[in-house]
């Protein structure tokens, strides 16, 4: 067959019979719920296309020059002008209802997700997860499982895209954001950078391999580095000092961190937050920001002096620390002793977590 | 609304009773028309105006809100007095160019150049006042992106010794110094131009115009001038005044 | 209540002795004209330049885009050709196109004026609109900038070493032109008005025009305190975008889009003003619903307003504030709807023919519908986050600003022509360039939504090979487009020594502009008209005709 | 001047001349509520309520700028309309970003 057409077109229609999709992939659980509202849009969509063609084209038959010579002056009809304001509206409607049930089910991750962070740079992903496992333009995640993905840029705006998933966000500079999802077919899925970054924005891609649940713990167990995120924050947190005054003593200058994760704060304006990731990390870089009430505002700023990777870490250390933690004591724990492997903080009297497993 | 369109035919009638004044352009009707619609162009202009000063005022609330101390720390740094009698000079020159419209008005020539005159006078006092406080500012290492150093926030002033910021809210001063020098820059941008322009009708007037029934340049001057004023009332108390006592 | 129309015998039209263009001779008499028509052909030879500018980078987007691999041009460089695409066509091209040129020409004649407001003003607009594409042009001859059309902080402050100032300057100069003809558009239509020509008189054309100039005129000025803070950021260093030093990059959007999301019903609303004159015209009959077609214009013009974070949903905007920009959204979305049903039902009962400019009004009312629709997959928040930033927008806005725009902006072209130049163009090749049009638009832009959908992402150099069919197709439809632009470019310029003499009134029009002789007077009218009937009255234009009633000089 | 009785007011608006007397009165008005304006700055009232009275007072001084400076009140509607227009879409500005800002924090307690 080949010998009869050009080799170009020869190599342009193979490539058609093995790339040519019209739809992608549904690997998430989220996907389904995209494509129906897709398919709802497009649907309506039809209809209100078909009936603008139908009108145009019909009219434009019968009432041609040749069969209609004499144009009747119509002024206009209210009823009619009621009627394709309101049919629309409702429609319309519909999509908005429909596409913030949609919105709110892609933003609000489960409580028991399992937390990756991601840095953007230009131009590269890097994942952390919290065994310590680092990975560049890749992301590796058991199915069946919910992962929340915290994101941050650490110089412009990026986005984080899994179409195969249907979900995205953007990582921004200074401020954490989340996404999750449920991989629900094993297989591999691009990442793309879709918010416009620079040069090579078209270069930070990569993928995801989303694998069962065993052969996840396999390449969990190979690809580890050593420490665990929170490790590394442990030590963090005592070389910058933070200890001196977050030490639970009875003169401590600061609140004991050990069960701050995911509480309620009030602040000294009076208002109340919740200390996510995002209070974390703000409280470092800004504390004045955060003034809990109760104690004085003597907290020094650390920006500058921590990389992205590092308040991750410091963040994960604080969020894994239990009520019965007491810091000290895990400051003797690593100061002397070589720190094991394993996804575990040491000296945490917590049972072991799977790995990246958000504890609340 | 019928009533805008006969305005025209009325202008027409004008037309015929009187001749042609030297200044009447060849497609208005009337003076009449012609200087109501000079009028609602500067109006819709000032509008534009609204927006782009808008703008900044959107991003100082945001600010304001979100780095408070910062906010009332910086604003203390600012000279009380100045603001104060910049605010006098703009408001008193606003009040000289009311009359200096009303000298065209009434067709006077020579209070009409006094009028002006007066007003220029106080706008370069304005601008000069202004050009004293900026070089305090730089000389106190506030100009953010050229000299910012958030240091003076840090321990306290001789007026206001509570005012000790920890060092990232002292950095956040840049936010308010960044507004407050767009905004009272962009401010005095329109004061140069202010100044400038009326220069320019100064010197046409002493030539004589401007006193035969011509009003439009001076009266559009005018509400360009006023304008100016009200954003600077504005810019007074959000920059100088209502931080005084936090 | 019926109409018979028939079309003058152009064989016994004739050139007028006098009219603006031959009034005065020489470059210096048109480069300091005042006149509103020299000044919208002045506009028109340099929107065609810049048209056709962005035109030749979408080419070469498209042919980059034939393979996987960045291979045509390297990864900056493209990222320079489609934010100068972007930039030109935006704020060169598409902002000033139907109001600068045909709304320059036609509005003052509509209402009955000699001229615009204020001519200076009106030329000193002119002039910006050359400084700015000036400006851009030597920012792209001397190294190009890339940062997308958007000029998204703190890339375009601090991360890029390109000519983001200069660009940035000529859109704030390229701004500040259209907030010039917005306003001398705004004055003309309250003051300039003929005796008689009642709010409800004036034909559509001018209300989608006022309601443009409302936007230009609110919504411009935020654009460039924008971008100033853009400048002052990247040489001085403020800090009210800088994350680093405090400021807040989604300030920036914000403040950006409040004025990019009434910018693009700048873009549409003109357009839609040339489909009520053209679709009423070619069916002989009175635009169906005249209120409702405008106050619809007006509406859209309000609520467009207040939508612009939709731009923002995946951003980090709260989704509270989300929730009510989508809303509304659905909202803005209606009034449009209601304008594409008029058109459809002033069809009814008419006497339709199917004149070059009516051909690309039904591919206005087809195109535009779809990307009006797909328009509202992107508000609808949800699907908006698998959506945005892919291909799927980019067919989007091009169905909308291409499609829909650059179509109204050609029917007009020919619709007026006539009247601009006292000439015809050849009928056959016209109507060929037509379907041309359309087919090669459809076949470049369609794919894309399906690229979108898979996730083909915009602004990408290179892309994942199992995207490529789609990107054949759609870089062998722009080929398509491009012959069918090129195509109006020369059998037009033809037509200007070659095409059969116009006479007055070639279409049987309603308009004022079409009771003059055409190409028209420099004072447009001998005498002031007055006006006693409706637009669109077809029966006046027949009695006029009959008693030949000199009502309008 | 042409009899303007079919103009958008009844009014003879822009052949309104206003006396000096009024300018006189208004620019002191101003200058009285600069300085109360600065005087209240220099008292510590409770709250926010510094920074209302100083807005208020600033709102007071513009519209005395707008109404009798800028002729206003002797303008035709379609001025005040102008006005109107200018300042609403300010407003829209201001609140719609602010919601944004506002509720960032909300779902966060
Ligand atoms: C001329 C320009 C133009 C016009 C008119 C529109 C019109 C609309 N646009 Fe579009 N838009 C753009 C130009 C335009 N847009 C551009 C340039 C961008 C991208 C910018 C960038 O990021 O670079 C964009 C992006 C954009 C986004 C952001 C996507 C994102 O970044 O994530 C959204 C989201 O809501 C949106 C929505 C809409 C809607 C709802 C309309 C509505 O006004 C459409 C209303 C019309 C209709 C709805 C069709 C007619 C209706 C019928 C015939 C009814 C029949 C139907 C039934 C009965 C069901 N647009
Ligand atoms: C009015 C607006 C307008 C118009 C008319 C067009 C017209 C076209 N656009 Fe464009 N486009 C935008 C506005 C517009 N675009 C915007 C705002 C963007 C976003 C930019 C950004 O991301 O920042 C964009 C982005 C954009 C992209 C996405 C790039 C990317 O994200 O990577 C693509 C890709 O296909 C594209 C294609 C086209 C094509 C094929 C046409 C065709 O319709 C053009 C057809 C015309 C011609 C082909 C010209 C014919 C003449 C010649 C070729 C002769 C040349 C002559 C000489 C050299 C002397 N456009
Ligand atoms: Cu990162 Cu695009
Ligand atoms: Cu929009």
């Amino acid at each position: 067959m080949q010998h009869f057409i050009s080799p170009v077109l020869w190599q342009f229609l193979i490539k058609w019979l093995t790339y040519f999709a019209i739809f992608p992939p549904e690997a998430s659980t989220i996907a389904p719920y995209a494509d129906a509202l897709y398919f709802f849009l497009v649907a309506i969509s039809a209809v209100g296309l078909g009936a603008v063609i139908f009108l145009v084209v019909y009219f434009s038959i019968r009432y041609r020059k040749e069969l209609n010579p004499v144009a009747t002056q119509i002024e206009g009809s209210t009823l009619l002008e009621a009627t394709w304001t309101i049919i629309p509206l409702i429609l319309f409607m519909v999509c908005f209802v429909w596409g913030a049930l949609l919105y709110f089910r892609i933003y609000s991750p489960p409580t028991n997700a399992m937390n990756i962070y991601v840095v953007g740079k230009q131009w590269m992903w890097k994942v952390e997860h919290p065994g310590g496992q680092h990975e560049i333009n890749a992301l590796h995640i058991p199915i069946n499982q919910p992962i929340q993905i915290t994101l941050i840029s650490q110089d412009v705006f990026h986005s984080f895209s899994i179409p195969a998933f249907r979900v995205k966000r953007e990582a921004i500079p200074g401020r954490y954001n989340t996404e999750w999802f449920e991989a629900t077919t094993p297989g591999t899925y691009h990442i793309f950078c879709t918010q416009y970054c620079g040069t090579l924005h078209s270069q930070m891609i990569g993928e995801v391999v989303a694998m069962t649940e065993e052969d996840y713990e396999a390449w969990a167990a190979q690809s580890t580095s050593g420490n665990s995120l929170a490790q590394n924050g442990e030590r963090l947190f005592a070389s910058l000092g933070c200890n001196s005054c977050h030490n639970s003593g009875p003169n401590a200058h600061g609140p004991n961190l050990a069960n701050v994760y995911g509480s309620h704060l009030q602040l000294k304006n009076g208002s109340f937050v919740t200390a996510d990731d995002a209070f974390l990390r703000d409280t470092i870089l800004n504390p004045t920001m955060h003034e809990v009430a109760g104690f004085a505002p003597i907290m020094p700023t650390y920006q500058g002096q921590v990389s992205e990777e590092g308040l991750i870490d410091l963040v994960e250390y604080i969020r894994r620390l239990d009520t019965q933690y007491r810091i000290d004591q895990t400051i003797d724990n690593s100061a002397g002793q070589p720190i094991q492997t394993g996804a575990t903080p040491p000296g945490t009297s917590a049972p072991a977590l799977a790995p990246g497993t958000v504890k609340q | 609304m019928d009533s805008h369109t006969l305005a025209a035919q009325t202008s027409e009638t004008a037309h015929i009773e009187h001749e042609h004044p030297p200044f009447l352009r060849h497609h208005f009707a009337s003076v009449e028309q012609q200087r109501e619609t000079a009028t609602f162009g500067m109006w819709l202009f000032l509008l534009t105006e609204i927006m782009f000063f808008g703008g900044l005022f959107c991003s100082y609330l945001i600010f304001r809100n979100w780095y408070y101390p910062a906010f009332v720390v910086a604003s203390h740094s600012l000279h009380l007095w100045a603001g104060t009698l910049n605010t006098t000079l703009l408001i008193i020159s606003s009040f000289t160019m009311a009359m200096a419209v009303h000298a065209s008005e009434t067709r006077v020539r020579k209070a009409l150049i006094g009028w002006m005159i007066a007003t220029i006078i106080l706008g370069c006092g304005f601008l000069c006042v202004k050009a004293y406080e900026w070089h305090d500012e730089w000389v106190e290492h506030h100009v953010p992106g050229l000299n910012f150093s958030p240091q003076g926030f840090l321990h306290g002033t001789h007026d206001y010794p509570d005012d000790k910021l920890q060092l990232d809210m002292a950095e956040k001063t840049q936010v308010y110094f960044s507004l407050y020098f767009a905004m009272t820059g962009m401010h005095a941008l329109h004061m140069v131009i202010g100044v400038s322009l009326l220069s320019f009708l100064l010197f046409q007037a002493y030539g004589g115009k401007y006193v035969n029934g011509h009003v439009a340049p001076i009266e559009n001057f005018g509400l360009y001038w006023h304008f100016v004023d009200i954003v600077w009332i504005f810019l007074f108390p959000l920059l100088y005044l209502i931080s005084r006592h936090q | 209540m019926s109409t018979i129309v028939t079309l003058p015998d152009q064989r016994t039209a004739t050139l007028p002795k006098v009219s603006y263009l031959n009034k005065e001779y020489g470059l210096k008499s048109w480069l300091l004209t005042g006149d509103h028509k020299r000044i919208a052909v002045l506009y028109l030879i340099s929107i065609t330049f810049f048209f056709f500018i962005g035109g030749a980078m979408a080419g070469l987007i498209r042919l980059e885009l034939l393979t996987p691999p960045s291979d045509l041009l390297a990864a900056d460089t493209y990222n320079k050709v489609f934010t100068a695409h972007g930039i030109i066509m935006v704020f060169l091209f598409l902002v000033p196109s139907v109001p600068a040129t045909i709304g320059n020409f036609v509005i003052p004649i509509m209402v009955g004026a000699k001229d615009l407001a204020f001519p200076k003003i009106n030329l000193l607009s002119w002039y910006l609109y050359v400084a700015a594409g000036c400006m851009l042009l030597w920012a792209l001859v001397s190294g190009g900038v890339d940062t997308g059309w958007t000029f998204t902080t703190p890339l375009s402050t601090h991360y890029l070493n390109t000519h983001v100032v200069t660009a940035g300057l000529a859109v704030f100069v390229a701004g500040f032109s259209s907030i010039f003809t917005g306003l001398n558009f705004i004055v003309t239509i309250h003051r300039m008005r003929a005796p008689g020509m009642t709010w409800f008189r004036l034909p559509l054309f001018v209300w989608s025009h006022y309601a443009a100039s409302i936007l230009m005129v609110l919504g411009t000025p935020v654009l460039a305190i924008t971008l100033t803070l853009v400048v002052l950021e990247r040489t001085i260093g403020i800090g009210v975008f800088d994350p680093t030093k405090g400021g807040d990059p989604l300030l920036f959007q914000h403040l950006f889009w409040f004025y990019s999301h009434p910018a693009v019903y700048i873009m549409i609303l003109p357009g839609m003003g040339v489909i009520s004159e053209v679709m009423s015209t070619f069916s002989r009959k009175r635009v169906f619903g005249y209120t409702a077609v405008a106050f619809s214009s007006v509406a859209i013009a309000v609520f467009g307003f207040f939508v612009w974070a939709h731009h923002m949903f995946v951003m980090g905007i709260s989704s509270y504030s989300a929730l009510v920009f989508s809303l509304l959204t659905m909202l803005v979305a209606v009034p449009s709807a209601i304008k594409i049903f008029n058109w459809s039902a002033t069809l009814y009962k008419g006497s339709i023919t199917f004149e070059t400019p009516m051909l690309y009004a039904f591919g206005f009312i087809g195109l535009f519908t779809i990307g009006g629709l797909t328009g509202v997959f992107l508000g609808s928040m949800g699907m908006d986050i698998h959506l945005t930033e892919t291909y799927f927008i980019v067919a989007h806005f091009h169905f909308v600003m291409v499609g829909g725009m650059l179509m109204a902006y050609l029917s007009g072209v020919h619709f007026w022509w006539p009247k601009i130049t006292g000439r015809m163009y050849p009928e056959g090749v016209s109507k060929l360039a037509a379907v041309i049009t359309f087919v090669g638009f459809v076949l470049t832009f369609f794919p894309q939504f399906i690229l979108g959908y898979l996730g083909m992402p915009r602004r990408y150099a290179a892309y994942p090979a199992e995207f490529q069919v789609l990107n054949v197709f759609s870089s062998a439809g722009a080929s398509v487009l491009g012959v069918g632009y090129l195509l109006p470019l020369l059998y037009l310029t033809w037509s200007l020594k070659y095409g059969k003499i116009a006479g007055s009134n070639p279409w049987q029009a309603t308009g004022l502009e079409w009771q003059i002789q055409s190409p028209p007077l420099t004072e447009n009218f001998v005498e002031t008209p007055i006006v006693t009937h409706e637009a669109y009255d077809y029966e006046w234009l027949e009695s006029k005709k009959e008693n030949e009633v000199p009502t309008v000089g | 001047m042409a009899e303007p009785q079919h103009h958008d007011e009844p009014t003879k608006h822009e052949e309104h001349i206003v006396s000096p007397k009024i300018y006189l009165a208004i620019g002191t008005t101003l200058l009285v509520f600069t300085a109360i304006t600065v005087g209240a700055s220099l008292i510590d009232l409770p709250g926010d309520l510094n920074a209302v009275v100083a807005l208020a007072i600033a709102c007071f001084k513009m519209t005395l700028v707008v109404l009798f400076f800028m002729h206003v009140k002797y303008s035709s509607k379609l001025t005040k309309l102008t006005v109107a227009a200018g300042f609403l879409t300010f407003v829209v500005l201001i609140t719609m970003t602010m919601t944004d800002y506002i509720s960032r924090a909300w779902g966060r307690w």
